[in-house]
């Protein structure tokens, strides 16, 4: 377990200040913030890489603040890597297992242990230049691992990688912590990333920790305009995805099953642009795949558009226009049907 | 392949064509010309001379010894200087090229003044057992003042061009702040801190006035041999031109070929 | 402000720090003890003996000759290096460097084989009432050998730093290939050649061995000066440490005061 | 009137081959092609800065090839704008106008008419460090621009630029060329650039032009995967756009009204992406602003979508999937309604 109390670090231009968080064993915990929030720094210094000004970490039990980062049990991942360009990936992830005076046979079978984890043993000779984005964050990963850490930090780990990587490695990364059971401190400024990965989420804004709890308390009740804005051009849901039958997969939301396309089983997220939902007072029979009935539960003005909240009973937000408003004659409480394509359903 | 269509060639380009090529020749022919005038009978048989050779070897040991002490005190300053900030950097950054602007006479004599036996650190080194007066260590240590500052220059760039979160990461996986240096930050710079090796020591087997004041004749091998850019402009002073022609050629031709080889060795591991 | 929470600091370090130092007193003890040796009064005397100044004068005089004709040369070169790609340029941007690795006094026979009245180019220039040997010329070419690396390596960093494409908007302006020169390139590159610029008048000053083989006494203002580090090393042959001292201080301040002077000038344009 | 005749130019890694082209006095010419394709290099050898191995470039009757490029009256605008950092906005302008003996109050009014046609009178004294990036766009053109070239070279112009900056300077670009009547040669990757501004396009591919055309027989009628590629994954269309209503803006595309939202005026081109329309048998009164009734006038099966071709008689694509085509029983020539929110309407 983790503690951080009041910690203050000094980033030059501003502080991050009074920061303090209880992480528990094996949590994977968001650290979730816009770009130069601090958040990198925040991670540096718990890792002893970046120096203090205030404040006491804690790592079970024992207070770490004083100790060089070798001695702190931290592994860090860098958004661009930082593989060492000088040895190939065998020896990048060998490089930590040097300094436990391990013998070699050990050395061998342990980076055997994390190339099989990380899928990676066609890649072990190669020299980190001639890598792929994707592939260079899986040694990156796995070179962290290999030597048993109490503590994983990931530095945006997948902002710089192309949509596709992207997505396979957010799998990869959620079923690497199932298995590693390592506690897992992630920042980025993805909101997408912190909901699909985070047990819990702390948002961090001009140098200040301003929310901490799951992604659903965030999302729904949040305390910053940065997550509000996100939850308002966003409908996240939560939902168990099943077989697909005809190129689609249905996903119980709640009791409510929603038509995706998507090649992810089990637990998943959704998220539907309010643009992308059509709102009507009869059912639609149409190429559309889900149309659902609901219950007008909110209608919020936002200059030239109209969000309109349905209770399905789960909440999907709508954005129509002034005209549409007053054609439909929508009102609080009408019962209407909304409409959108499962294609228009991100799966995540 | 097709060549490019024939153009007029602009004017400015012929001019600086030729302004380059002027100054080339400026400054290569003296060396060529200095270098194609002696036969190689004549070279090897003034290489046999016991002065000769004498003082050839005693110029390439001591610029040796002076770049490896370079190495052990100047590498640290080149590290902290290209990790660490703090006030005054810029301008000590600025006084470390000194050394190579200060009139070479005027170091020898500086140098005397801390090194000779009757001042500061004379006095603490003789008390160990080694003084500075025409003797090796004299030769050493001039070489060292004059050339010190292109190796601290060219590591100084080499740990710029390491990124810090390399150092970092080895870190996080163990490593101590040595181990950090060692395995991480000395790997990668190394090109740089081998070419400005190359260049301090091809900087200290030329210099002349610093060991002129500072050591003459020292005992090196059982002689009493002069450093070789003395032995250039003794034998020039006492016999003139013709006479100082052999010895030149090997002095420049031994400069020439260390320097080539080496550089062409750190600069091959840069491109690849 | 706060300050950062004390940890005990790395090992590495403290040693890192404490060889630093050792590097720095190396470098800056002897100038500060030969700088601060010798009283104003005494330091004034010095310099209204006719022979100091005269000579002290000679050699700022000659190496900024030097330099003006090394600018007039050496930038084009310099920009060609920096724009275009020829076989074996690598190669010639390492030899660029020889006339710092060259022994001086081999430097000032080399360039007596050339430019001797009764050799190659001595001959030309004879014909057009230019001699070097024991000249203000030849005191020019003498430090213009050794120093015009600098300046050249400095011009091509400069010329390399400017987008090449704002020479070609340039000429789609009408600009000619000469005016884009002047009024792009040239202005953009400045701050770097003049810092190579002060660097090469520096290290002109600076010259010795070359200087004493190609032209000792000189004739310069009505009398025949030497350049000043000969100055010192005359003074220190003939009367021993004790009478050098004076004139070795005046050269030592002399360079310092105008590398240090130049060298900011140069270095806060950089900052901006 | 600008000739290319059998161009040839190397490019290191390959050739630009065989280039003929014929570009009208005062058309908008666009040169449209993947990045890579080596297209800034044909600007720069039109320009005369770049060598050409085989060929002739003609301009207005004469042979400009072996001219250099102050002779060849080109202005050229790099992406990133290459402004002269060691001078002023003004100076930047009046760059080229030292060149011309002109009398100094010449050269100050014609500062004023640059600064004036590109509307930033309120910039001339900065320095171009401190200006955006569509700012610095807007002085690289008048820089461009003062000189009265016959040919104005443009590589890339917004593809640097933020999509909203991007939006309003196409616009200018436009206006300008209405205004100035240069001839403008303008390279880009992006296909909507290319429809919005071109008169007319040419498509470079791996180092050969493989069709030229007017934008809309270059969509219509690909010769290039490239090209096709494009056309099916976009829905592009011309129109008028007259008054609002509503916030409503009505476009008239060949006889039918959409409903789009846009501040454009007059003519413009509209963007549509094939999974954005549902297709129905009965007409939709929802929150979708758009819905026509056409017939089905293909069928083109991809895998697991189906892209169906409705006329209008304009004709739209839809994505929609093998179980919608089954439900929907859809077959050529039968009569179905496309629906379409007007936000979905990308108008440029």
């Amino acid at each position: 377990m983790i503690k951080i109390r009041a910690l203050k670090v000094n980033l030059g231009d501003f502080w991050l200040e009074d920061i303090n968080l209880d992480i528990e064993e094996g949590e994977y915990f968001i650290i979730l913030g816009p770009t130069g929030a601090g958040k990198t720094v925040l991670l540096e210094a718990l890792a002893g890489l970046y120096p203090i000004s205030q404040g006491e970490i804690w790592s079970d039990g024992r207070e770490i603040s004083h100790l060089y980062p070798e001695k702190r049990g931290m592994g860090i991942v860098y958004q661009d890597q930082a593989l060492f360009p000088h040895l190939s990936v065998k020896d990048n992830i060998a490089f930590g297992l040097k300094f436990m005076s391990y013998p070699r046979e050990k050395v061998r079978e342990r980076v055997d242990d994390m190339v099989g984890l990380l899928k990676i043993s066609h890649l072990v000779e190669r020299n980190p230049s001639t890598l792929s984005g994707g592939e260079r964050q899986k040694v990156a990963l796995a070179r962290a691992l290999a030597t048993d850490p109490r503590v994983l930090l990931l530095d945006e780990p997948l902002s710089a990688l192309d949509p596709e990587t992207k997505e396979g490695l957010q799998g990869e990364l959620r079923e690497l912590h199932h298995r590693v059971k390592v506690t897992v401190i992630h920042v980025t400024h993805d909101f997408e990333e912190a909901v699909a990965l985070g047990n819990r989420v702390a948002v961090l804004n001009e140098g200040q920790i301003v929310q901490v709890g799951t992604p659903d308390e965030v999302l729904r009740r949040p305390k910053s305009e940065f997550v509000a804005h996100f939850a308002l051009s966003r409908n996240i849901l939560s939902g168990r995805a099943g077989d697909g039958e005809d190129g689609y997969t249905m996903v119980d939301v709640g009791g409510i099953e929603i038509r995706a396309i998507t090649e992810l089983r089990d637990e998943v997220h959704l998220s539907l642009r309010p643009e992308d939902i059509l709102i009507s007072r009869q059912p639609l029979h149409s190429s559309a795949r889900n149309s659902l009935s609901g219950v007008v539960a909110d209608i919020i003005p936002r200059g030239a558009v109209i969000y309109v909240t349905v209770s399905l009973p789960l909440e999907l937000t709508c954005l129509i226009t002034r005209q549409s408003l007053e054609d439909l004659e929508l009102r609080r409480g009408m019962k209407v049907w909304v409409t959108f394509k499962a294609g228009a359903v991100h799966v995540f | 392949m097709t060549k490019a269509l024939w153009r007029r060639p602009e004017g400015m380009s012929v001019v600086f064509i030729l302004l380059s090529g002027l100054i080339l020749v400026f400054i290569f022919a003296p060396l060529l010309k200095t270098v194609t005038s002696s036969g190689p009978g004549t070279l090897w048989g003034t290489l046999l001379e016991q002065d000769v050779y004498t003082s050839i070897l005693l110029t390439i040991y001591a610029a040796f010894i002076a770049t490896l002490v370079g190495l052990f005190l100047g590498v640290p300053l080149a590290y902290i200087l290209a990790r660490r900030s703090f006030w005054g950097k810029g301008f000590l950054e600025g006084l470390i090229d000194i050394p190579i602007v200060i009139p070479h006479s005027a170091a020898g004599i500086a140098l005397l003044f801390v090194f000779g036996q009757q001042f500061l650190f004379g006095r603490i080194f003789h008390g160990l057992g080694v003084d500075f007066v025409n003797t090796v260590a004299g030769v050493v240590i001039a070489m060292m003042f004059v050339s010190l500052p292109f190796l601290i220059d060219s590591a100084k760039d080499g740990f710029r061009g390491v990124d810090v979160r390399l150092e970092k990461v080895a870190r996080t996986l163990g490593a101590s702040a040595w181990q950090s240096f060692l395995r991480v930050s000395l790997p990668l710079a190394w090109r740089n801190i081998f070419s400005g090796s190359v260049m301090m020591w091809a900087r200290g087997m030329s210099e002349f006035g610093a060991v002129l004041i500072l050591a003459y004749h020292v005992p090196f091998m059982g002689h009493y041999p002069v450093a070789d850019s003395i032995l250039v402009a003794d034998r020039f002073a006492s016999f003139g031109l013709d006479s100082a022609r052999p010895v030149t050629v090997l002095v420049i031709l031994i400069s020439l070929i260390t320097f080539i080889t080496l550089r062409t060795i750190a600069c091959r591991g840069v491109r690849t």
